[in-house]
């Protein structure tokens, strides 16, 4: 377990410098300046080039950004006079956070649950309304299920807010539009993992024991089936935070969102930057977290693999 | 099966000799999975090779053919060493030394006709072309029991017993001296079995093949070939002809593996003696020391987990690897 | 008991025609046995793969309704515009963001052009934008999955190695940044969704490479002194065709999604031009005056999506081998 | 187990009783009747061994004994009577109680019959708690130690905590076996149980399986496929042929005087080790009956190189040969025995590889 946790954490860090790399030198090369659109005179422009660091080499820009960055120093915005990039994630990241919390463990929840149903139900009705749900839900852009609630339930029936984060009431309607994609995506993985699962000859065998059914489906059956669903949250995870982008937009939420579309829109290299990383990092971090958990669900995984070669 | 009484004792047509193959795992471990192997094979005859899962029966049997590449020692064909043919011989090595798999689902590719599967050695040695392209692949259908119309069929369409056929006419194709025949009866029923291994005989008879015989079925292997040699761990433990090794097996493992073979005669089971090893067999990873099969033995002695035990000749084409014996 | 007594309904049946009671002796008589040929016969009609397969697809309905309406939409995307006599680009300032009726069969938008015409042309552009990327992220993963799996080594460790840092990578930021150095259009799109997007196919292709390449028919091949172009173009790719083909069907929703997100957020395709994503972000923006600018090109993505899954979900079983019997 | 045949027919000693049963499967390619009115018995502290090839029905009717098959898509006929209680119609809960405690069932892959995710010690005692509730924890652990040792693990104790992964074929067969017998059945069913094992292995658990029976007293249902797997354990045996019995009979008496023409072509089918190399294979021609479409006479009247016309035309009846011998087959109709006399071994083993 220790060398799989250390080798998962070997790439995860590679992962990351990769990522910090890769954005760094993107976002340099982005067509226009962020002076440019400031009527600016041009040695005023030239010293704040030289006050940002743009008039050194590349290389030493980015060295310089990769020791700021161990300090936990992401920078400044440069649209926003100089407020530092930590600050604008400390004030914005708590929203998202627990917006795509909410809709993570609403996703889990819900989408497992009903994968379960699904399942235990296969060929009954019941099966057939979770494979419609899991069907229409894959099929809906989350901006399409975001308006769509909005204009039912807020504009229409007029039973929830329609916008802004003040309250559980207020939390409804967002987290629901955010987790449908990510419940209906579980729903089907769950489905045919426990289906997989209910063949195996481990449950023919709790059954030969007369286990009753729901000990069985509860202690072998499930277990085993979330497997692949635990391999799969990483890639979740980072869906669903993209997917508060535009959420946050359609239901007004002061997440981070907002301040990665404005940065784009202001070529603001240090924001843009600072909350790409911030957000990679984050990502790689849950990528990270997932794969121990896999490891503690399935002891296989806790000692080094080895090749079983046939003779 | 008689074939044998009329060709003299031939020249050795295929020989493994100190082979070693060891696969490097991930994480740095190395598997030895055949661990100074000697075997020779005589033209026209069949040897057996038998042994317990994992005891790297297939891969010596897939050296043989050179599939692998050996770690140490040699394959020999035709008393010619296998890694220092010529592009001509090679290419007639790779006609001539043949092999048939265990597998009658996963050995044939569910993508391609039967006539396709047959063709493939003749499309690839370009042997025939059209008309009688067509013809050859009727007649080696023909020669192992199918018919011309199977030609246009797929793989699924046929039984276990069928597809190991399919196989078979897949290797004759390109008109092999020498067949590996890798547990081809392993998977299949117990009726069919007798009938892929009758076929193997009465081919053997017409065609002159020579024939390694790999199975982990004893019964088998005694009827089909005329030498037997046993594995054990990545070593031989004892070889010898086949009456000879069954009456009279001076291996210990030899015996408690005979022993541990159901006869289908509940009285001949009432009157044997069954000798039942304890444990498991070792990981090939890291094999212990000495003789492979000391921990194991009921007959081991201090010397046995020290040094590795030679395969001596104790008469008549007799040898073994043990300590205890002589 | 004595010999031959019928031990009625203690082993065998009693279902048969015959009257048991008085059999004749003709029926005692000797016959040889059966050809063993004959029992072996096979009956069913002579079919390859691909026949079977589409056979097999044709029965599933659902899959065929998802196919019809693919198709439907590919058949509107290129005529569809024809159909009226408005430009998808004409400004009418008298029809700003009318209704759907008898002029303008989808309404019009807030600068009053057509909506029939801009959302077929839009589907020109998510259509082939989705295809695009799903087709070139399947091509370069079977390349680079198919030569890390078959020939494996170093390379195969380097190659993986790359794969896991590159899918730890969110596809989404990178898609947004290249947009933003690219510029707008619909070859930053497809190379924004390609730059991480071939590794999932990369990944699977090399799983399945690794699975077949030591499937015995494979060695067999091997052994008989084929080459590695042979078995790599009769008998790997052949047999990954199905997972790729299915992979692909369910990729193309996905890159349709992508398109329509970055549309949404202002960095896809740029007005006058159109696509279904740009459509519903400004449809997004007028929805509660004119809600059918953003629900029309909704409802044509989620149908889109929907019918590729449909189709996908079919394909899996129809080309799944473990299925054939 | 000696003479438990003597006095077979009285229905007390019958511990399970299976009659006329009938298993057929609707799939979309059409009914496969998998198992076409089979009866067989098994008295208390008996060995019964059904031997067949695969897809003859000996599974699915184990399966359907301990009624883990699932009913529909399953269509179940017949009666499996336990001590003369019908277990077809019981309901479920009292059908579940009698699982793993009075019939225990091994299957055939130790690879795949155990929860990976859970320690084997947990998979040992939850199927006796779930039994008897009144067992405490310590008790069970105790149990479980102890069933553990009996099938030949060493140091039990520290075994408990380890997963499936950790140990070998053999060795997780013998858990599985521990699971098995943990509550001390009445009826151990044992579905192939060394098939995925080697041979030095499969004489490791057929020894403990044999200790077993006799400590216990256990009655066991052993299916497989091979005849010597049997010879040395079982006490009767019935073997199944096309989802049918086609011959039954104490174990001396089917091996050494096989009636049906399927039985003497398998055990000549394979080679005796304890027999010269000259001995003659016989192959049975062709392969078994697809059950989408059985044929209409005795199924193995296409493979059989006796048959009659009779054959081709009607299923046939069982015929008794001895006191607890029958064969179901046409050879033994009073008027074919008038005609062609009594089929000898020879005869039916040379006949079956006639055309060889």
């Amino acid at each position: 377990m220790f060398r799989y946790i250390v080798r998962r954490l070997v790439i995860s860090i590679v992962t990351l410098l990769v990522l910090v790399t890769a954005v760094f030198f993107l976002v340099r090369a982005m067509p226009g300046d962020p002076f440019l659109s400031e009527k600016l005179r041009p040695e005023i422009r030239e010293n704040m080039r030289a006050y940002w660091g743009f008039d050194r080499p590349l290389y030493e820009q980015y060295f310089r950004y990769l020791g700021k960055l161990l300090k936990g120093d992401l920078g400044t915005s440069m649209h926003y006079n100089s407020i530092p990039v930590t600050k604008l994630i400390a004030d914005s990241f708590p929203y998202s956070a627990d917006l795509g919390l909410r809709a993570l463990l609403m996703a889990f929840v819900v989408g497992t649950g009903l994968g379960i149903v699904s399942a235990l139900n296969r060929g009954k009705w019941l099966d057939y309304a979770c494979i419609i749900v899991a069907i229409l839900g894959v099929s809906l852009p989350d901006f399409v299920s975001g308006y769509l609630l909005q204009f039912v339930f807020g504009l229409k029936l007029k039973v929830l807010p329609i916008a802004l984060w003040r309250g559980f009431k207020y939390t409804i309607l967002p987290t629901v539009a955010l987790s449908f994609y990510t419940t209906a995506l579980l729903t089907r993985i769950m489905r045919a993992s426990m289906l997989e699962v209910v063949g195996q000859d481990y449950i023919k065998v709790a059954r030969a024991k007369g286990l009753s059914p729901v000990r069985i489906v509860a202690r072998h059956q499930v277990r085993n089936a979330i497997l692949p669903v635990v391999t799969v949250l990483g890639p979740i995870t980072a869906a669903i935070l993209t997917g508060t982008f535009v959420i946050e937009s359609i239901y007004a939420i002061p997440g981070m969102g907002k301040f990665y579309v404005v940065g784009i829109q202001n070529l603001d290299y240090s924001q843009i930057l600072g909350l790409t990383v911030f957000y990679g990092a984050f990502l790689i971090a849950a990528n990270f977290l997932v794969d121990i958990l896999y490891g503690l669900i399935d002891p296989r995984i806790r000692i080094y693999r080895r090749d079983d070669r046939q003779a | 099966m008689t074939a044998e009484a009329a060709r003299a004792a031939a020249a050795p047509l295929a020989e493994a000799r100190d082979l070693k193959l060891y696969f490097h795992l991930a994480g740095g471990a190395v598997l030895k999975a055949v661990d100074g192997v000697s075997l020779s094979i005589a033209e026209g005859r069949t040897v057996g090779l038998v042994g317990e899962s994992g005891c790297g029966k297939s891969t010596t049997g897939r050296a043989l053919v050179g599939m692998y590449e050996p770690t140490a020692g040699s394959v020999l064909f035709k008393g010619k060493d296998i890694g220092s043919l010529d592009k001509a011989e090679r290419g007639e090595f790779a006609r001539h030394a043949q092999m048939i798999f265990q597998d009658p689902y996963s050995s044939l590719n569910p993508r391609m006709t039967v006539g396709d599967i047959v063709g493939e050695g003749i499309d690839i040695h370009r042997l025939y072309a059209g008309r009688e392209r067509m013809e050859r692949i009727w007649e080696l259908l023909g020669l192992v029991g199918l018919a011309k119309e199977h030609a246009n069929r797929f793989p699924h369409e046929f039984s276990g017993g069928q597809r190991q056929r399919i196989g078979i006419a897949r290797s004759l194709a390109v008109e092999p001296r020498f067949i590996v025949c890798d547990e081809p009866i392993s998977a299949l029923d117990v009726s069919i079995q007798s009938q892929i291994v009758n076929l193997l005989a009465s081919l053997q008879a017409r065609l002159g093949l020579t024939y390694l015989f790999i199975s982990h079925d004893l019964s088998m292997v005694k009827y089909i070939s005329e030498t037997v040699c046993v594995m054990y761990l990545g070593a031989l433990a004892e070889t010898a002809p086949s009456e000879e090794l069954y009456e009279r097996p001076l291996h210990p493992y030899t015996q408690a593996l005979l022993s541990a073979i159901p006869i289908a005669d509940p009285r001949a089971e009432r009157a044997r003696q069954r000798i039942l090893l304890s444990g498991d067999v070792p990981s090939p990873v890291d094999p212990p020391p000495g003789c492979r099969f000391a921990p194991r033995c009921p007959r081991a002695m201090g010397r046995c987990r020290e040094a590795a035990p030679e395969l001596r000749d104790v008469g008549g084409g007799h040898r073994v690897a043990c300590h205890a014996v002589g | 008991m004595k010999h031959g007594e019928n031990m009625a309904g203690a082993l065998g049946a009693q279902d048969s025609p015959l009257d048991l009671d008085d059999l004749g002796e003709e029926l005692f008589e000797e016959v040889p046995r059966g050809d063993s040929g004959e029992a072996d016969r096979i009956v069913r009609p002579c079919l390859t793969y691909w026949q079977d397969a589409w056979l097999r697809l044709r029965k599933n309905k659902i899959a065929m309704i998802g196919l019809g309406l693919l198709a439907f939409y590919i058949i509107m995307s290129l005529v569809g515009p024809l159909m009226v006599s408005y430009d998808f680009r004409a400004i009418d300032e008298a029809q700003m963001d009318s209704g759907p009726g008898p002029l303008h069969w989808f309404g019009t938008d807030t600068l009053g052009r057509d909506m029939w015409a801009r959302v077929w042309v839009g589907a020109r552009v998510s259509l082939s934008i989705g295809f695009l990327a799903a087709s070139l992220n399947a091509l370069i993963g079977v390349c680079v999955g198919g030569v890390s799996g078959y020939f494996g080594g170093r390379l195969d460790m380097a190659i993986m190695r790359l794969i896991d840092v590159l899918s730890g990578i969110p596809s989404l930021i990178v898609a947004i940044l290249v947009m933003v150095v690219m510029g707008a259009g619909i070859a930053p799109l497809v190379i924004a969704m390609i730059i991480v997007g071939w590794v999932g196919s990369a990944r699977l292709v090399r799983g399945q490479m690794l699975q077949l390449k030591n499937q015995e028919y494979v060695l067999a091949a091997r052994k008989l002194g084929a080459s590695d172009a042979r078995i790599i173009f009769r008998h790997l790719i052949p047999n990954t065709i199905g997972l790729i083909l299915t992979n692909v069907t369910m990729a193309v929703p996905y890159a349709i999604f992508n398109e329509a997100f970055l549309s949404f957020i202002g960095l896809g395709v740029q007005p006058p031009a159109a696509s279904w994503g740009l459509l519903a972000r400004y449809g997004a923006q007028s929805f509660r005056v004119a809600p059918w600018q953003l629900f029309i090109p909704a409802f044509f993505i989620s149908t889109t999506m929907l019918s590729l899954y449909l189709l996908g979900d079919g394909l899996r079983d129809a080309l799944d081998p473990k299925l054939r019997s | 187990m000696p003479n438990s045949e003597a006095k077979g027919s009285r229905a007390g000693s019958k511990l399970i009783e299976v009659e006329g049963l009938r298993v057929s499967f609707s799939t979309y390619g059409g009914t496969v009747k998998a198992v076409r009115g089979i009866s067989l018995s098994v008295s208390k502290g008996e060995c019964l061994a059904v031997v067949g090839e695969s897809g003859c029905g000996k599974s699915v009717t184990a399966q359907t004994i301990m009624r883990i098959i699932p009913s529909p898509p399953a269509a179940i006929e017949g009666s499996v009577r336990l001590e003369g209680r019908e277990l077809l119609t019981l309901p479920e809960r009292k059908m579940r109680s009698l699982r793993g405690s009075e019939i225990g069932m091994i299957f055939q892959d130790p690879m795949t019959s155990l929860d990976p995710t859970m320690p084997i010690g947990k998979q040992i005692t939850e199927g006796l708690r779930e039994h008897d509730r009144s067992v405490s924890r310590a008790q069970a652990r105790e149990r479980a130690v102890e069933v553990l040792a009996t099938v030949g693990i060493p140091e039990p104790e520290r075994q408990l905590k380890r997963y499936a992964y950790e140990f070998s074929g053999g060795m997780r067969q013998r858990v599985v076996i521990a699971m098995a017998v943990v509550c001390k059945p009445k009826l151990l069913i044992a579905d192939e149980p060394t098939t995925a094992l080697d041979v030095t292995t499969q004489a490791q658990i057929l020894d403990l399986m044999r200790s077993l029976k006799d400590e216990l007293g256990t009655a066991v249902l052993l299916i497989t496929h091979d005849m010597g797997v049997v010879s040395n354990m079982a006490d009767r045996i019935a073997v199944f042929y096309a989802g049918e019995v086609v011959e039954e009979g104490r174990a001396e008496e089917v091996f050494e005087s096989p009636a049906h023409p399927y039985t003497a072509a398998l055990l000549r089918s394979r080679p005796r080790l304890d027999r010269d190399r000259n001995q003659c294979l016989v192959s049975i021609p062709g392969s078994p009956p697809d059950l989408f479409a059985p044929p209409p006479g005795c199924a193995f009247a296409p493979r059989c190189g006796l048959a009659l016309e009779i054959c081709r035309r009607a299923r046939p009846a069982g015929f008794a040969l001895g006191e607890s011998h029958a064969a179901s087959c046409w050879l033994y109709h009073a008027k074919a025995l008038a005609r062609h006399g009594a089929p000898s071994r020879g005869k039916l083993e040379m006949e079956a590889c006639r055309d060889r």
